[in-house]
């Protein structure tokens, strides 16, 4: 697949369809991959780069890069190509100005992640079958690549490209998934234990900003946390309010519009599961008002910009069963 | 040398925190962090804790200075309390050197004497590397992981913990728990020592140096054609800062209680966007300003101020955490391959 | 200095001079109607109000006034806003004195001295004329090229008429942007005045203002001869400590707050272009 | 009496729009009708001017139950306010259940001009349920406690 996209982004860049090509460039170490431009043929030839461990969603760049003069050209996994959409529908990207080809993809890990896993001194990956070979600074381990892929891989909701100009290998469909399972159990708990899960949680928060910065539907032009105009500006939480406050306000400005891609998670320095924040709102909104695919499309109106008089009461909150 | 079986650890524990707050690294919801020891409590398995040892002494949020607003009238309350001593267990080689490069910002005159009265009142118990990621290049800054720096310095091996005493400090903590260990020669540790020097040789990072940056070079570093492309991809958010051991940049901020102003001080980072604006205009005005600084800062303007010294310890804290995986050590790369 | 640097002390606003539509002058003591603390010409203070936020200003008055402090203030964001609401009898907080200061027993000692102003540039050397003023015997000649926007931002005006063109060896050239009624005096940008005047080149130069009048002229006055050695400049930056840790002054390796805020050109042209 | 408990006397915030729920709650007032003095009332142009993060910051600031009033739906004197802010509203309440507070700290009431009686009984009937959970732990700001 990379020496396909290489030759294809080359051609393009030839014959002058696109000026720079938006992808992903090796590193130190075999996971530690960067999003970064090639201008040229010799550029992408030296360092493009695309395996299992391209996760980041490179829809959120072109948010700036389509500003800029010229086209470019970007590879989008199905995951980005719901935000890519999402961004259209905001008016934040300038469609004119990419040129996307769909790339297949079939779960992205990261080194933390493997570290988790109990890998130490990670000097080389080889993916042999169903199984990734890690060769470490203390001999060789194998992990089945089902165990190395993080929960949003392994919860896929979509192999298909909701958006391209040129597809790359064969188009996949839209999965079901068990990605709310977790929601699930979490609102199968009492109050008290769900408090308690999400203190633990939140309370790692060291305030980076990570998750909003790489959030595609995080695209204020200022955000109300850093605009002392808005009378909650905080640098670091201050109290354990500040960490609720800065994760719900953040999970509740983005629903009906993020579209699960799960960056914020994978870029957490402390693990929390963000994810789970964000889930919630796209579960109710399912059940509330109708199931809900933020980047499906790029006309439909996102739920929190719509009603309809017959919309369930607040109330609901209360009644539902289950939780307390 | 002292010597205590691995299955007194509790024992040892228990002793340290008898008298004073003890601190070890442990598991929190998968991730290693520092957490006040309380019997039954383990010590995490990772190699290091994800925040560094920096909050000890430089904690994430603190409160400098209170006020009290009547009419036109204001009063000034401090709100420190008397420091409690404590102890921080496990710290590695390249945490230990951090403090000492917090200590070159915050101990020159003025003395920041929040930082300086938590200082006195920490005892550090350093904890020798034996199995080092492949992110680690402390030994790029001549810092020897199977001997670090600290009040009092242990190794562990499979079934022992062995205890050496540096400075007066460490002595004092010695002599409260020294009737637990017993005395023992260094063989073991030698052996120890051997067998990681060994693993480091073999580590990806290790023939990295950060020389080149160092010489008189500021004008040239700083006007580097690569910043640009080196941080096209930069998020601008704060987890580099955040992890890193020797980031000591901060904000002031007041707080309305309602009942009066709470003045504290937070970590701040040189990523984002707020650090420099004023109300009239921001002197590092894109992304490509702030990621420099950052490297700049580390690679080339503190070593200017300091004989040399890197303002970095290569713990790899930021080559592990970085959403977008760009970090020091790739930065010092890029422009050492320009300056030759 | 005081160990104890970021707890701020209590001053009390004690008068309040309106100065232009946008520059108030404030005069501040300490709790016990004394000076808070004493400084050399240039250095500046941390003035804060609680709740609203702590910034750096210049201390325009000079040490030789004995009895206040005085802040020349211009109305520009939330802090200053808020200074230029009060009334007289607030009590603000006050913290310093910070930076290095101009080299007035040193370096300008003895010295034929050229102060070129714009704006509010005029309130870091306020306090470096005046000293000089009080001090005469120490110093040669004194020219003072100052320009505003127009006659009603000029910052002093009235100090200036009074005081500086009354004094012996003081040369006072004032130039305002553009024609306005009332104003007979000359019309035209301060770096192009600098170089009508054509200063005597054994001047040392005390330079502050806009960093677009600095640029251009700091560039006409090498054209008339001057060497960087000769002319000094003051410098602004975000600060939040004041004492070199916070870490976001900084021009290169130094910081402002602590090396700075005072720099020979020469020095600033060792430092990246970061300003 | 020195081991006498103070009755817990909850801190409440409505948030009450101007049309209908304010208007209301004048009513409640011109007829007599007794409810707590611990409700303090925001008027507000509309319940979808109500922002999470009044909500939350009603909370910070020692609020033990937040109530939002506006016009029933389909009555709105913008005529959709209220359609948007029932879901705002349905689905932050809903996350702050998730994460563990007391759901019935916070709650939404339809509320017309002519309800003083409502806007009574709903009042007494929020502060007693707030009054039962006692003091808001779960999401307050301990440098605003004093």
């Amino acid at each position: 697949m990379q020496g396909m996209m290489i030759a294809r982004a080359g051609e393009l860049l030839e014959n002058g369809t696109v000026t720079r090509v938006l992808g992903w460039q090796t590193g130190e170490f075999v996971y530690d991959i960067t999003p970064a431009v090639f201008e040229s043929a010799e550029e992408l030839e030296k360092g493009f780069v695309y395996n299992s461990f391209c996760g980041n969603n490179l829809s959120k760049y072109l948010i700036q890069a389509s500003r800029k003069e010229g086209k470019i050209l970007v590879f989008l996994k199905p995951c980005d190509t719901y935000s890519f959409n999402q961004l259209i529908k905001e008016h934040r990207i300038v469609r004119e100005n990419v040129y996307i080809i769909g790339i297949p993809c079939d779960g992205k890990t990261d080194g933390e992640f493997l570290k988790a896993k109990g890998v130490k001194g990670i000097l080389g990956i080889r993916e042999e079958g169903d199984n990734f070979v890690v060769d470490t600074l203390y001999g060789e381990k194998t992990i089945a690549r089902e165990d190395a892929l993080p929960e949003r891989c392994r919860n896929c909701k979509s192999k298909k490209h909701m958006v391209y100009d040129e597809l790359m290998g064969e188009e996949g469909e839209v999965l079901d998934s068990h990605r709310f399972d977790m929601v699930e159990k979490l609102e199968a708990m009492t109050p008290d234990e769900r408090f308690a899960f999400w203190r633990s949680q939140l309370s790692r928060c060291i305030r980076c900003n990570a998750c909003r910065n790489v959030c595609p539907a995080c695209s204020c032009e200022k955000c109300v946390f850093d605009n002392p105009q808005s009378g909650i500006a905080q640098k670091a939480a201050a109290d354990s309010f500040e960490e609720n406050m800065f994760h719900i306000i953040r999970a509740f400005h983005v629903a009906g519009r993020c579209t699960d891609c799960g960056e914020c998670s994978r870029v957490c320095p402390q693990n929390i599961p963000l994810h789970l924040l964000n889930r919630k709102f796209i579960k109710d909104i399912d059940t509330f008002y109708g199931e809900y695919q933020a980047g499906e499309d790029t006309e439909s109106r996102a739920p929190l910009t719509n009603y309809t008089q017959e919309d369930v009461e607040p109330s609901i909150v209360y009644t539902r069963g289950g939780n307390n | 040398m002292l010597k205590l079986s691995l299955k007194k650890l509790d024992e040892l524990f228990a002793a340290m925190a008898q008298s004073q707050a003890l601190y070890i690294p442990a598991d929190n919801g998968g991730q290693a962090q520092y957490l006040r020891w309380a019997p039954g409590m383990k010590m995490t398995a990772a190699l290091n804790t994800v925040r560094s040892a920096k909050d000890f002494f430089f904690p994430q949020t603190e409160g400098l200075v209170n006020f009290k607003m009547t009419g036109k009238t204001i009063e000034v309350i401090d709100p420190r309390t008397e420091a409690e001593d404590f102890v921080v267990f496990g710290v590695r080689a390249c945490d230990a050197r951090s403090f000492s490069i917090l200590d070159k910002v915050f101990l020159v005159d003025p003395v920041d004497t929040y930082y300086q009265n938590r200082r006195e009142h920490g005892t550090i118990v350093t904890m020798a590397c034996r199995q080092p990621e492949e992110t680690c290049f402390c030994t790029s800054f001549g810092i020897d992981p199977t001997h670090p720096e600290g009040d009092a310095v242990c190794w562990m091996t499979d079934d022992a913990l062995y205890f050496e005493a540096v400075t007066p400090k460490g002595e004092a903590l010695k002599e409260k728990i020294a009737s637990l260990f017993e005395e023992s020669d260094d063989a073991a540790v030698k052996a120890q020592q051997a067998e990681t020097k060994a693993v480091l040789d073999r580590l990806p990072l290790h023939t990295f140096t950060a020389e080149p940056l160092g010489g008189d070079v500021l004008m040239k570093v700083f006007d580097s054609p690569s910043w640009k492309s080196l941080s096209e991809a930069c998020l601008g958010c704060g987890t580099c800062t955040f992890v890193c051991p020797t980031c000591q940049c901060y904000d002031v901020r007041d707080f309305d209680t309602g009942n009066g102003i709470q003045r504290f001080r937070c970590w701040d980072s040189c990523m984002y966007s707020d650090f420099t604006l004023m109300a009239h205009g921001n002197s590092r005005n894109s992304q490509v300003e702030r990621f420099r600084q950052r490297f700049m800062h580390k690679l080339v303007y503190f070593p200017a101020n300091n004989d040399g010294e890197y303002g970095c310890v290569g713990c790899g804290r930021c080559l592990a955490k970085c959403p977008i995986s760009m970090n020091i050590v790739k930065v010092a790369k890029c422009l050492e391959g320009e300056l030759k | 200095m005081n160990t104890e640097t970021l707890i701020p002390k209590v001053g009390v606003v004690t008068d309040i001079r309106i100065d232009t539509p946008d520059v108030k002058t404030f005069r501040v003591v300490g709790l016990d109607g004394k000076k808070v603390f004493e400084h050399i010409p240039g250095q500046c203070a941390m003035l804060s109000v609680p709740g609203v936020g702590e910034g750096m200003f210049s201390i325009t008055s000079s040490p030789t006034n004995t009895e206040f402090m005085e802040f020349s203030i211009k109305k520009c964001g939330c802090l200053t806003s808020w200074l230029h609401a009060m009334e007289v009898g607030q009590q603000i907080t006050i913290r310093g004195p910070y930076g290095n200061g101009f080299p007035v027993e040193t370096a300008l000692k003895g010295k034929d001295l050229l102060f070129i102003a714009g704006g509010i540039g005029l309130a870091p050397l306020r306090s470096v004329i005046n000293y000089v003023r009080d001090k005469r015997e120490n110093y040669g000649k004194i020219q003072i090229i100052y320009g505003s926007r127009s006659k009603d931002d000029l910052v002093d005006y009235q100090e200036i008429l009074d005081e500086w063109m009354q004094d012996e060896g003081v040369e006072v050239n004032l130039t305002i942007d553009r024609e306005q009624e009332g104003w007979d005096g000359h019309v035209g940008f301060v770096p192009n005045y600098v170089k009508e005047l054509n200063p005597d080149l054994s001047k040392t130069v005390l330079m502050c203002g806009p960093p677009i009048m600095i640029k251009f002229t700091l560039a006409g006055l090498k054209e008339l001869g001057f060497q960087e050695t000769q002319v000094y400049t003051t410098m602004e930056l975000r600060m939040k400590c004041a004492i070199g840790k916070c870490g976001r002054c900084n021009i290169g390796n130094k910081y402002v707050c602590k090396d700075g805020p005072v720099f020979r050109f020469d020095e600033l042209d060792e430092l990246p272009n970061e300003y | 009496m020195p081991n006498e408990v103070k009755a817990f006397k909850p801190k409440i915030v409505a948030f009450c729009c101007n049309w209908c729920s304010y208007a209301g709650a004048d009513l409640a007032g011109t007829n007599r009708l007794n409810y707590p003095a611990d409700v303090k009332i925001i008027r507000v142009p509309c319940s979808c001017r109500v922002n999470p993060m009044f909500i939350l910051r009603a909370f910070q600031r020692g609020a033990d139950g937040v109530i939002l009033c506006g016009c029933h739906p389909g009555d709105c004197h913008y005529t959709t306010g209220n359609y948007y802010a029932r879901r705002r509203m349905t689905l932050l309440f809903s996350m702050l259940d998730y994460l563990g507070i007391e759901k019935e700290r916070t709650r939404v009431e339809w509320v017309s001009a002519a309800e003083g009686a409502k806007f009574a009984a709903t009042m007494n009937d929020f502060v007693e349920t707030v009054t039962r959970l006692g003091e808001n732990k779960r999401l307050e700001d301990l440098r605003c406690k004093e």
